[in-house]
């Protein structure tokens, strides 16, 4: 039973994009959730549904336009909030990995350490070359994300978000862009960081990991939660249509 | 009021609206005639210059290296003072043909590098995507690469032409009038250099101001993406 | 001719360093201000930005010679003493502003072409805006400016020519001046000036090419 | 500490008598010998009226005119070296107090700038290559001849009245951009003043100078229009000059005649 304290509390959240000449696109319609400490929150849905805004919310990468999100007591929302110092705390691994192109793979890990966190070099280098190897590519830090494979450079960005020591990870479509040989050891890798007690919160179509890691599954669609819970009830007992459908045509 | 008028004298510069206007029309003729050839050029000898062909490279880089590190004075002093009688033309090109042609090819040489950095910015999945069709190397440029690389260095195209523009002022120098001249001649007739370049540089600006909003939408038709 | 090549080469070479001078010092500050002005203007408030397109626009949209004229004529003229310039300040400050908005678009075409993912990976670590524009996205916009950067230099190196309208005696200038006693050896010394600013610019462009080459090619973002 | 408030106290004291200078111009006379300095515009328009010479040194007739000024004066000279372009933002800014150029007053331009007593009278001559059947300047003013003049000289107006046949050629480039069109074949005669155009007869041996002169054109200095007590003190001197001889020592030094050349 994991810790009953939520560590994300999300409180009717809401944003419209506004595009000029078409019709403004709803992303999130009135969502409230939370993530508890050691949980880990899978968020699955069609494309469109909103579900990567949502994520994008909570380490306010997307502004929203009302409601509340508080991480670890703090409120995200509140325009006093230092997001820098919330970030910290609040990992992300992106699609496309998004490493520093100019910077070899350690560097990719110690440079916001140093920055961010003001660890000095050695203490940030020890920290970097032992997340390497934990992510499995100890032999790695010296090569530029050029030179890696997809599923080196999600390891590396992976390595990247954990060296700062997160109390909660997000995950967007981490493995949507990786070649099929490589997105099982990717999700070996996120199996692993949720044994160990990780919170996160994962957008993802691998309903395998779903089923297997999560805790508690989010269906959304169309920018609203159309259902949730533990994942045998929604992948094998959907009770809403559209959570049907979808799972029909994705399995 | 009065300060004002002590400051710029509409009333005499009224009186030279004919001058600033033929100087106008002097001006967007030279520089539209030497937008074309510089445009070609430009084109022809980026393509050049991305052939592995060194017959064809490396005339190219001789040519855009060779205008861009010597003044356009010089240039259309040479082809004005020196060039010999063409044997196609039977004659000397006269001052305004010699100053559009300088001009023109000395933009061609600025021009040629903004359209080969718009070529090699397209992606080679475009490329490709045309021979899979079994377009050829030339249909290849012509529909598929050329319009995007070129909407997609507009802006930078359009900043070149202002520089054209504003350079065609130097055909001056071997007697053509246009804006610039128009300009000087109020200086020189009424010393008055507020009416003379002040009137000048409004006109320049709304040449720009034009040109700005053509490439705008130029840039939509040909469907020219951010980034 | 050749007495005439060695009677005017002293004078040549004088202009040649004054022209040398002018313009490392107009392209160190016009760099400068417009690397400040090219990264405010890839910021989302229009308060900022459309006052700096107007300063953009409004000094590519006009002759140097205009801006000249501004700075050093016309500025004192408001009996300000600051601004009551000298020739050589004067014609610094106005050629760096004109520099300013060629550098400036190019800074903002290579920040704006580092993909969003750049940045949206440091804010995500909680790297500050500045500290995500320091170290992650001017390290990688670097390398797409500098190629298009030598090509604005050699323009400005040769636009120094029109700071002879308030008496700096460079590279064209001294050609002006020698042509006048040598007349006949009009095309000969403009020859002569052309092989000067060729020596001085042709490297430039090579430097750029071999950084060109080195940090691949430019990718010009529209 | 006490040191640094004294010296930014002189500095701001400095920058205030600036400005005051700067607003205080009632007789620019006044400022010349209080400063100790006269500071002339002048144009390199070339040999012999203003140019540089082999030794890098700036002479010419109206330069050494100025030169005797200011020693007379009893004060520096500065020359300020302006183009064309810039000549009379240089006075009306007052970074100048006057400009010594050959410049013609006329109606429209006296309007605007204050211009002396002629320092001294200029034939226009015209000029082309030997090969041409030109003998008096009238023969140029025919259909069908082009002229080649200085852009913007007064020599443009003067064409366009007694040569309205001629095509006129305006170079921007000089005198010497004019004598090489004519070389060239650019322009079958060339317009200047007689002292330039002799100039070119000796560089150009294939030139000849065509007979009679369209005009007499008068020379003077100019200055800002309120500068009533300048310009009564330059007329002076020009009388003065005039009356001692060094003024046509001067003219016959520089202006009438290759005498020159060999020292500069």
């Amino acid at each position: 039973m994991p810790d009953p304290a939520p560590i994300i509390v999300v409180k009717d959240i809401s944003k419209t994009f506004d595009i000029p000449g078409r019709p403004p696109v709803h992303a999130l319609r009135h969502v409230t959730n939370h993530v508890d400490k050691g949980e880990v929150l899978v968020v699955i849905g069609p494309s469109g549904s909103g579900k990567s805004t949502f994520l994008r919310a909570l380490n306010g990468l997307q502004p929203v336009d009302s409601g509340s999100i508080v991480i670890d007591g703090v409120e995200l929302t509140d325009p006093k909030t230092d997001l820098n110092r919330l970030r910290q705390g609040v990992g992300m691994v992106f699609q496309h990995f998004n490493l520093f192109q100019h910077k070899t793979a350690l560097e990719n890990i110690t440079m916001p350490q140093m920055v961010v966190l003001k660890r000095p070099q050695g203490e940030a280098e020890e920290i970097g070359n032992r997340l390497l190897k934990r992510v499995g590519i100890g032999d790695k830090g010296g090569s530029y994300p050029s030179e890696l494979s997809g599923g080196q450079q999600q390891r590396v960005a992976i390595a990247r978000s954990l060296a700062m020591t997160p109390k909660v990870m997000l995950f967007d479509e981490a493995t949507s862009a990786l070649d099929p040989e490589t997105v099982g050891g990717v999700l070996e890798l996120m199996k692993d960081l949720a044994a160990d007690g990780t919170t996160m919160v994962v957008v993802t179509h691998e309903m395998g990991f779903a089923r297997e890691a999560a805790d508690r599954v989010t269906f959304m669609d169309e920018g609203a939660i159309i259902e949730e819970g533990i994942p045998e009830s929604i992948f094998d007992n959907p009770q809403h249509d559209r959570t049907k459908l979808f799972l029909s045509q994705i399995i | 009021m009065d300060w004002i008028l002590d400051f710029y004298n509409f009333r005499v510069v009224a009186q030279y609206i004919p001058d600033f206007a033929r100087g106008l029309g002097s001006t967007a003729w030279i520089s539209l005639l030497a937008l074309v050839i510089s445009l070609s050029v430009g084109t022809v000898v980026a393509i050049m210059r991305m052939s592995a062909n060194q017959l064809l490279w490396r005339p190219a880089a001789a040519y855009v290296q060779a205008i861009r590190s010597t003044p356009l004075l010089i240039q259309i002093y040479v082809i004005y003072f020196t060039l010999p009688a063409l044997p196609l033309l039977g004659r000397r090109l006269d001052e305004l043909e010699g100053g559009i042609i300088a001009l023109g090819l000395n933009a061609g040489a600025y021009m040629s590098e903004i359209i080969r950095a718009g070529i090699e910015s397209i992606s080679r999945g475009q490329v490709e995507g045309a021979q899979s069709v079994g377009m050829t190397y030339l249909q290849r440029m012509r529909y598929v690469v050329l319009p995007q690389a070129i909407a997609r260095v507009a802006p930078t195209l359009l900043g070149q032409t202002a520089v054209l523009i504003k350079d065609s002022s130097l055909v001056s120098f071997i007697g053509v009038f246009e804006l610039f001249g128009a300009g000087l001649l109020v200086y020189n007739e009424r010393l008055m250099p507020n009416e003379g370049y002040l009137t000048v540089a409004a006109c320049y600006l709304a040449i720009y101001a034009v040109m700005l909003s053509l490439t705008g939408y130029a840039q939509r038709r040909l469907g020219g993406t951010a980034g | 001719m050749i007495d005439v090549i060695l009677s005017t080469m002293p004078f040549l070479l004088e202009g040649l360093w004054m022209t040398f001078k002018i313009s490392l010092i107009t392209i160190f500050f016009g760099s400068l201000i417009g690397t400040v002005v090219g990264m405010l203007r890839t910021l989302d408030y229009a308060l900022i930005t459309y006052p700096l397109g107007a300063y953009i626009h409004a000094l590519r949209g006009t002759p140097f010679l205009i801006h000249l004229y501004f700075v050093y004529f016309m500025l004192p003229a408001t009996g300000i003493s600051w601004l009551q310039l000298e020739a050589f300040p004067a014609a610094v400050i106005a050629l760096s502003l004109y520099t300013s908005t060629y550098v400036a678009e190019i800074v903002r075409g290579a920040i704006e072409a580092v993909p969003r993912g750049q940045s949206e990976a440091a804010r995500s670590t909680g790297m500050t805006a500045l500290q995500t524009m320091w170290y992650v996205v001017l390290p990688q916009a670097m390398k797409l400016m500098i190629p298009p950067m030598g090509g604005v230099y050699v323009i400005i190196i040769k636009g120094t020519s029109i700071v002879s309208v308030i008496g700096i005696a460079e590279l064209v200038r001294a050609g002006e001046h020698a042509t006048q006693r040598h007349p006949r050896e009009l095309m000969l010394i403009y020859g002569m000036t052309a092989m000067m600013y060729f020596a001085y610019c042709y490297p430039v462009l090579r430097l750029a090419r071999w950084a060109e080459a080195k940090f691949g090619s430019v990718r010009l973002p529209s | 500490m006490r040191k640094i408030t004294k010296l930014l106290g002189l500095g701001l004291c400095a920058l205030g008598m600036s400005a005051v200078a700067q607003s205080a111009s009632a007789d620019v006379l006044k400022d010349i010998v209080k400063r100790g300095e006269l500071r002339v515009a002048v144009q390199t328009q070339g040999p012999p009226v203003s140019f540089v010479d082999k030794n890098g040194e700036r002479t010419g007739f109206a330069i050494e005119v100025v030169k005797m000024m200011a020693k007379d004066m009893g004060v520096e000279l500065k020359l300020l070296d302006y183009d064309w372009k810039g000549l009379i933002p240089a006075v009306n800014s007052g970074k100048a107090d006057f400009l010594a150029a050959d410049m013609t007053p006329n109606a429209k331009r006296t309007l605007v700038l204050s211009f002396t007593e002629p320092y001294l009278y200029s034939d226009v001559v015209l000029y082309s290559k030997k090969s041409q059947s030109f003998v008096k300047w009238q023969d140029a003013c025919k259909g069908g001849v082009s002229i080649g003049a200085v852009q913007g000289s007064s020599n443009v107006g003067l064409l366009k009245k007694k040569c309205p046949d001629s095509t006129i050629k305006e170079f921007a480039g000089g005198g010497a951009a004019v004598a090489q069109a004519v070389a060239a074949d650019r322009a079958d005669a060339g317009i200047n003043d007689i002292a330039s155009a002799a100039g070119y007869m000796i560089e150009y041996p294939e030139f000849k100078v065509l007979d009679g002169a369209p005009k007499r054109w008068p020379l003077s200095f100019a200055t800002r229009p309120d500068e009533n007590h300048l310009l009564r003190w330059m007329d002076n001197y020009f009388m003065l000059i005039r009356n001692d001889g060094r003024l046509e020592t001067l003219a016959d030094y520089w202006m009438r005649g290759p005498t020159w050349k060999k020292d500069h």
